[in-house]
């Protein structure tokens, strides 16, 4: 290729780089520079006169190579690339030096900062002469999309998705989907019924002859690359085949063992063998609990085969269940969450004091379908029962496991909301009930939450502003015998005060699902410090990930609320439509191939590569690359004793011309 | 045979002695060697380390400093001493500034700590297995029916501590080794009033009070303690406590190894020295 | 006819088993005689380095320089033998590579004499460790100054071609010699009878794929046949070496030791090697690689045993090579 | 060799440990301005010649940071790197670089702080050791002079 | 001259961490002492960040702390705030700002440890109420006498440790460094 001609363009992102480095400086010291021809400084390079002065110079000097020294190029690369085409020079003829995230934002001295933006834009300027043109390659896309999770936001996915006509896996764990949604019995503020809004939803997805709903069924594997994946599906063993069963419940009145712990419904009451977890499950299919079934433990029993009329009941299925393997062309994860178990903190007595209950177990007793059949009452001997006392005064206790560095930092969003909720709702259930709130921050952050707080307000609700210190069910002054006792300091007051109740309710905080960080290194994903899936960028790609054709919904991502849940549903179904009926999907060249001349078959690489996309031609004795299979990790390029491998993009005269570069005066 | 270096701490040798005999005692019945650090010095205690804050940390490791001699871990009877030293030990591991003046101020007197030595609770010893089956063994004479209210107090289990900081459970476990019934005892880890109850004598005796009421309702023919501090409160400002509050508590105040000396039939545990005298469930015992 | 040829063969820093190396062409040594004549070979005729000085430029037609750059005498021989010989063949592994003597750039000169002079393998009960200038009773001795490295004879003077190997096979030697006879050479620079790839192009042996959990030296395992010996944990240097050898060593069932030098486009066959050996493992985690690695003795001696004068940290410019 | 400066070549994979290092910059951490960083796709790209290549060039000291174990991009590509550093540092040992200088810490995207604190602390061990040079001791220490 | 305020509460190991007080109170709900104290505990640290240095050194309510540690095991921002409590004695006292009967003790105790190694129990009691209230060292008769009674009160002289010149040089040597 002609010798070199390379154009610097150094930013000064308005003050974010230039207020630390000296960019005229940078600018004139790039000038200097082997090879450079053109340096030129703008306030805004990302700005359309500053890309337009990129593309003019490009012409007007004839340059070959483009060097933008500006933000990271995970900002802004795909943008400048974009610059040179438009100007006719191909896009990876052009490299980024990172000023920004690297050098002015982490640099306090400004002579230092100053210095190392040299050494950056000389490291680029040297690379980029060694660069050669390349070209992404389109492959088809697979119209069709996984949705992992059935709570509201995968279920919103699914059918925005379905709506256009696009194939979907809707893949759920437990038997049903709905998630925690379906638990609830209002929802904050409006207090409509979940289930009203939520089981239409659940309905429509299930028989939407675009959605494949795949219940009771676990994600295990992701293989492909964007537009070409191949996802393994594990189907556990329900013991009743879906196709058969009428999901007529014959079977769910008849089985005999009675005593079995129900998870959904908190283990506040029991169910059977054979279930469904709730009245209004989806699909309305019974699964066979075989830790508990006596047929299928000891080989006794067989009752619900018996009353079955449709002969769905099918003991004899593998216990490891089945396996199923699809093709999609992206994936929308949308995990959702669980609740903060309170048992650790003694001090609030959650499973040593009856009468303390977490937020689900909560919901669950305000429902009409719940343990109490919604009757908000104490338990009578430990037992939860619709006949159980009304308790006189109930406690709700703000950020359980939520704003406290012993167990999550995170403000968990919606315990506030849901406080205010609950508060309601003891009011409507038990009249006369007093109602004590501790909160530390009231955070009513949404449309017409403000509004809902100040509703509660006028409902003689005692909101105390502190975080409570303890529940204990000793008494020391008469009036608190038999009572629980809620110790906190009512901040505003400036006072501590023993507060005697009946029951309490722990906001308990939201964390990531079971499993969470299992699926993340299955699907290649990176989790934050919290352990909520890690968006592409908080602000500007909030429902994608660093995994092309992967995108994230709902509370995996961070707690939210219903309509936030829902929202990112659809946001993620819109990118994951957007690439579907673009049809195709671009590739990046930045893959490994050989050179055949230097390549001496000798096997190094082959079992290094995590895709199997090479392989060895044996008559030629060669190595060969699988462009579309390679997904350019480079680690076979790394270990090429011969240098027979190179990477498009990052080949061993590269990376030595950028190391060179950076340590040019040493 | 387990052997530590015994740190007595300054009460022991006075108000807290039959603390030590009764210790003694059951150390001798269970061959655990307590070999008394020689020239041992104040702990450093609450009151010095909140006003002389490295001052404390400095003398308190002068006593690590001699039982790393010894080459052994350190068991101290008492909770303060225990938390002290514990404390001084943790700090000069995690902040160094501490140690580097600490470590100064041993060199100045000739002496240096590695860092090697552990700081145990009398009560850790014995709940720890194999040793808590040596004691249920060593019982000869089961405590059947004695109801026993487990009190820690505070600086056994907090900040640091082998136990749980709200509800610990070391005490019930060795009441039960005991043949003894614990009682449920939600003051277990409250305050006695312990380092108040000179400056602010009210405020410690009310606290007292709650902490003995409890033991009341719950039943109890006696408390356990692990300090003797908590131990001077409970048991020789229970008069005052009553005069104080017009109740008229009479729960017998006993240190824990004094109970275990009583299931041992071991001799030498001054329980005459509590002031309180033993309850009808108690004296049925002994 | 024709002048016959002159050859020139000098010995530096190395073993003379390039000199038997040339006596392996065996009866061509006739057929040799018929062209050539032998002007020069310290290590078989007498001669004296005033003969040379006295020889005119160019005199030589092709000289065989075997032996690294160890010492002030060596490199004077070189640029001495420069000036005579039109053309100049570095022969052999420590001529082109530094070879064996260059796994001294290991240690320090120092280290070396004292190792060399008075260590228990060495009768000298007083310890005279010589040096330039050393006085005994007859007078002045002048030995040459030791320096601190062993380059590559391509580090002191201008080489026409390369010649690997240690020694080189007498294909490769008898190669050469044809093609200066025939005055049809290859461009400059070249290394000679030696291949572009590794010797696994030359080696049949099969890949399983398996992950290496343990390193053996030679001695210390019998190697199964058949099987390629980097996956049976013996390190074979066979991947990182320029071919040529037909993998002679490995078929007498031992690991290729690298006396081609670095194959193919890699500037430094130690690093090579480890790149590769290193991606062999069967560590998940630094800490059971370094388990592993436990048993891999003398990485550097073992990865460099010809290469070091080559290697990237011990080479002589460091401002040259590809960038 | 009051204030020695010394030059710290990184090589960050393009998916936790660059997206940690442009992290820490989004959320202002400072740290020392003596590292540079250099993008490749994944830490196993690394060939050890280039780690060999940057002291040669005058490198104090060559940092690689990659995915932790197991949350690879590229599902394994960090256990070849694993494998290959205690290797380069006995090898660099043998050739009497301080394998001190040369470094694998393992940072996710989500630890901006880490990047910094290990960059810092990298950089403090370099200082400590004093300058490396490699290229200046490869030239000076020749006696003779190159044709 | 005097450190800045909250500099002095950043010294003491780990004091920094009261930058990261959100104000919820569960300290103040947790003590046991809080109903006596002038300013609760989380008050006293919105005092010290609002720079109130005189109210809160003067306040009584570090002194009323029992050294319980539940404020500390408790705090959702792992504040160690007994450990504040022990660095305000300490500026209280370095400053004279103390409330005297309380801080008297403490001074008691010290000296007492200065000067014999150990704590000796009735040296304590005996100064402390010479200096405070006399004659409430008589209400403490009766105790008294039924301990001598019971052997637990020697009537002996206080005894040194020792080697009581350790103690000297450590305290001599921690006092010049100022930061005892």
């Amino acid at each position: 290729m002609s010798k070199p001609r390379v154009g610097v363009f150094v930013c000064h992102c308005g003050s974010n780089i230039g207020s630390i480095v000296d960019v005229p400086a940078v600018a004139a010291f790039a000038t200097g520079l082997d090879n450079v021809v053109y340096a030129q400084e703008h306030k805004y390079m990302c700005s359309d006169p500053g890309q337009e002065m990129i593309r003019d110079a490009i012409k007007e000097h004839q340059l070959n190579r483009v060097v933008v020294a500006s933000c990271s190029p995970l900002m802004h690369e795909p943008t400048f690339r974009k610059t040179c085409d438009e100007a006719g020079l191909n896009g990876y003829l052009f490299q980024m030096a990172n000023l920004r995230e690297q050098v002015s934002w982490v640099t306090e001295d400004k002579a230092a900062a100053t210095e190392k933006a040299k050494v950056v834009v000389r490291a680029a300027v040297q690379r980029v002469a060694d660069h050669t043109e390349l070209h992404t390659t389109t492959k088809p896309c697979t119209p069709a999309t996984l949705v992992i999770g059935g709570g509201v936001a995968g279920i919103e996915a699914a059918l925005q998705l379905a709506s256009s006509d696009t194939k979907v896996h809707l893949v759920e764990r437990e038997p049903s989907i709905g998630g925690a949604m379906a638990k609830f019995d209002k929802t904050f503020p409006t207090l409509d019924c979940a289930a009203c809004i939520l089981t239409p939803k659940m309905v429509q997805a299930y028989t939407h002859p675009n959605i494949t709903v795949h219940a009771y069924s676990e994600v295990v594997d992701l293989s492909g690359y964007v537009g070409n994946f191949q996802a393994k599906i594990h189907h556990k063993a329900s013991y009743v085949n879906n196709e058969k069963c009428t999901g007529c419940g014959a079977c769910l009145q008849k089985c005999p063992v009675k005593r079995v712990p129900h998870e959904w419904e908190q283990n506040l009451m029991n169910r059977r063998a054979i279930y469904t977890p709730f009245a209004q499950a989806v699909p309305n299919k019974p699964v066979i609990d075989a830790q508990h079934c006596t047929m299928l433990l000891k080989g006794k029993c067989g009752i619900c085969a018996k009353v079955c009329e449709a002969g769905a009941i099918e003991y004899d299925q593998a216990p490891e269940g089945t396996y199923e393997t699809i093709d999609i062309g992206n994936v929308i994860v949308a995990t959702g969450m669980k609740t903060f178990d309170p048992t650790p903190m003694k001090a609030l007595g959650y499973g040593r004091i009856p009468d303390v209950y977490t937020a689900l177990e909560f919901e669950r007793m305000c429902h009409a379908s719940g343990p109490t059949e919604g009757h908000v009452v104490k338990k009578t001997n430990g037992v939860l029962t619709h006949g159980g006392a009304a308790p006189k005064a109930v406690a709700l206790v703000h950020c359980v496991g939520s704003r406290d560095k012993n167990y999550n930092e995170h403000c968990s969003r919606v315990c506030c909301m849901y406080s205010l909720k609950y508060a309601h709702l003891i009011k409507e259930h038990v009249p006369g009930c007093e109602v004590y709130d501790f909160y530390i921050d009231m955070r009513c952050a949404g449309k017409g939450y403000e509004e809902f707080y100040n509703r509660l307000l006028r409902e003689d609700v005692r909101f105390i502003r502190g975080k409570v210190a303890e529940v204990n069910n000793w008494a020391i002054y008469p009036e608190e015998e038999g009572r629980l006792v809620v110790r906190v300091e009512d901040t505003l007051v400036g006072t501590t005060r023993r507060i005697p109740v009946d029951m309490v309710v722990l906001a308990t905080g939201l964390e990531p699902a079971e499993g969470a960080k299992a699926l993340a290194q299955t699907l290649h994903m990176s989790c934050s410090n919290d352990g909520f899936y890690l968006e592409r960028h908080p602000k500007l790609a909030p429902v994608s990930t660093a995994t092309e054709g992967i995108f994230v919904a709902g509370c995996c991502q961070s707690p939210k609320d219903i309509p936030d849940s829902v929202a990112q549903g659809a946001a993620a179904a819109a990118q994951a439509i957007a690439m579907i009926k673009r049809g195709t999907v671009e590739i990046e060249p930045t893959t490994a191939h050989v050179l055949e001349e230097l390549c001496s078959g000798c096997q190094i690489c082959i079992p290094l590569c995590p895709y199997d996309a090479i392989s060895r031609d044996e008559e030629r004795r060669l190595a060969v690359i699988e462009p579309a299979k390679c997904k350019g990790c480079g680690t076979c390029v790394g270990a090429c004793p011969s240098s027979a491998l190179q990477q498009w993009g990052f080949d061993d005269k590269q990376i030595y011309a950028e190391i060179d570069g950076i340590l040019a005066n040493a | 045979m387990t052997s530590y270096a015994y740190y007595p701490g300054c009460s022991a040798k006075a108000t807290g002695a039959s603390y030590e005999e009764s210790l003694m005692a059951v150390a001798r019945v269970l061959g655990i060697e307590l070999e008394e650090i020689d020239d041992w010095n104040c702990c450093g205690a609450t009151a010095y380390f909140s006003v002389r804050e490295k001052l404390a940390m400095a003398i308190s490791a002068r006593n690590l400093a001699l039982a790393e001699t010894q080459g052994k871990d350190i068991v101290a009877p008492c909770s303060a001493c225990y938390l002290g030293l514990a404390k001084a030990n943790k700090y000069l591991k995690e902040f160094p500034e501490t140690r580097e003046i600490v470590c100064g101020a041993l060199k100045a007197a000739g002496l240096e700590y590695n860092g090697t030595v552990e700081v145990k609770h009398a009560v850790e010893i014995f709940v720890q297995e194999p040793m808590l089956s040596q004691v249920k063994a060593a019982v000869k004479h089961p405590l059947t029916g004695l109801r026993v209210a487990g009190y820690v107090g505070c600086q056994m289990v907090r900040p640091y501590g082998f136990d749980d900081a709200e509800y610990p459970v070391a005490l019930d476990t060795i009441t039960t080794a005991l043949g003894a019934t614990p009682v449920p005892y939600p003051m277990a880890a409250r305050c006695c009033g312990g380092s108040q109850i000179m400056t602010n004598e009210e405020v410690a005796l009310r606290m007292s009070k709650n902490v003995l009421l409890a033991a009341e309702k719950a039943g109890a023919d006696c408390i356990i303690t692990t300090c003797p501090l908590c131990h001077m409160n409970l048991d020789m400002f229970q008069a005052k406590v009553n005069a104080h509050f017009g109740t008229n508590f009479s729960i017998p105040v006993l240190y824990f190894t004094q109970l275990m000396g009583m299931a041992f039939e071991a001799s030498g545990l001054g329980i005459e020295k509590n002031l309180v005298g033993p309850s009808a469930g108690l004296a049925a015992h002994m | 006819m024709a002048e016959k040829l002159k050859i020139g063969i000098y010995w530096a820093a190395s073993c003379g088993g390039c000199e038997i190396g040339i006596l392996e062409i065996g009866d061509k040594l006739l057929d040799l005689i018929e062209v050539a004549d032998l002007v020069f070979c310290p290590c078989i005729l007498d001669f004296k380095y005033d003969d040379v000085r006295a020889m005119p430029d160019g005199y030589i037609d092709v000289c065989l320089f075997n032996g690294g750059i160890r010492n002030s005498e060596n490199q004077e021989i070189a640029e001495l033998l420069r000036e005579k010989s039109k053309v100049m063949v570095a022969y052999g592994s420590c001529a082109s590579e530094g070879g064996i003597p260059a796994l001294g750039n290991l240690f320090s000169t120092d280290d070396l004499l004292k190792r060399a002079y008075t260590t228990e393998t060495t009768d000298n009960p007083v310890g005279i460790i010589p040096g330039p200038g050393h006085s005994v009773e007859e007078g002045e001795l002048h030995l040459p100054t030791v320096h601190d490295r062993v380059r590559r004879l391509s580090d002191v003077i201008d080489v026409d071609y390369f010649m690997p190997g240690c020694p080189p096979t007498e294909i490769q030697t008898w190669a050469v010699i044809q093609a200066v006879a025939s005055g049809n050479l290859p461009p400059k620079g070249s290394k000679v009878g030696v291949g572009d790839k590794s010797v696994c192009d030359e080696c049949d042996r099969e890949r399983r794929g398996v992950k290496i959990k343990k390193f053996f030296r030679p001695h210390e395992i019998i190697a199964e046949d058949g099987w390629c010996l980097l996956e049976q944990g013996i390190l074979c240097l066979g991947s990182a070496t320029r071919s040529g050898c037909e993998a002679r060593c490995i078929d007498a069932n031992m690991p290729c030791r690298g006396c081609y030098g670095a194959a193919g486009e890699s500037k430094d066959q130690g690093a090579a090697m480890l790149s590769a050996v290193g991606s062999m493992l069967a560590a998940d985690s630094i800490e059971k690689a370094e388990e592993i690695v436990k048993s891999m003795v003398d990485p550097a001696g073992t990865t460099y045993r010809f290469g070091m004068a080559e290697s990237m940290l011990v080479r002589h410019f460091p401002e040259r090579g590809q960038g | 060799m009051a204030s020695f400066e010394p030059r710290i070549v990184a090589f960050l994979c393009n998916w936790c440990s660059y997206t940690g290092a442009d992290l820490a910059g989004t959320s202002r951490k400072k740290y020392n301005a003596n590292v540079v960083a250099i993008r490749v796709m994944c830490s196993g790209r690394v060939d050890p010649e280039f780690v060999f290549r940057a002291f040669e060039k005058g490198a104090d000291g060559v940092l690689i940071c990659g995915c932790h174990p197991g949350d690879c991009h590229y599902i394994d590509g960090n256990h070849k790197t694993a494998g290959r550093y205690p290797m380069v540092r006995n090898m660099l040992e043998q050739f009497g670089i301080d394998p001190k200088r040369f470094r694998l810490e393992w940072v996710s995207a989500s630890e901006g702080d880490r990047y910094a604190q290990v960059v810092n602390e990298t950089i403090e061990t370099v200082r400590a050791l004093g300058p490396l040079e490699w290229p200046k001791r490869l030239n000076e220490s020749d006696t003779a002079s190159p044709a | 001259m005097k450190p800045d305020f909250l500099e002095e509460i950043y010294e003491i190991p780990g004091g920094e961490n009261i930058k990261d007080c959100i104000q919820c109170g569960t300290c103040s709900g947790s003590c046991p002492a809080a109903p006596n104290m002038e300013h609760t505990p989380r008050q006293i640290i919105a005092m010290i960040r609002a720079g109130m240095r005189d109210e809160a050194l003067a306040s009584n309510t570090m002194w009323m702390c029992a050294s319980c540690y539940m404020c500390q095991s408790r705090c959702p921002s792992q504040i160690k705030i007994t450990d504040i409590m022990y660095a305000l004695k300490r500026v209280a006292l370095a400053e004279g700002k103390a409330q005297p009967k309380a801080s008297y003790m403490a001074q008691v105790f010290v000296d007492n440890i200065n000067t014999y190694g150990r704590n000796d129990e009735r040296m304590l009691i005996f100064n402390y109420y010479l200096k405070t209230n006399p004659g409430k060292f008589l209400s403490y008769a009766p105790i008294g006498m039924s301990m001598i009674s019971k052997g637990l009160l020697s009537m002996g002289a206080p005894e040194r440790i020792k080697n009581i010149d350790q103690i000297r040089k450590i305290v001599a040597y921690v006092e010049k460094d100022g930061t005892a």
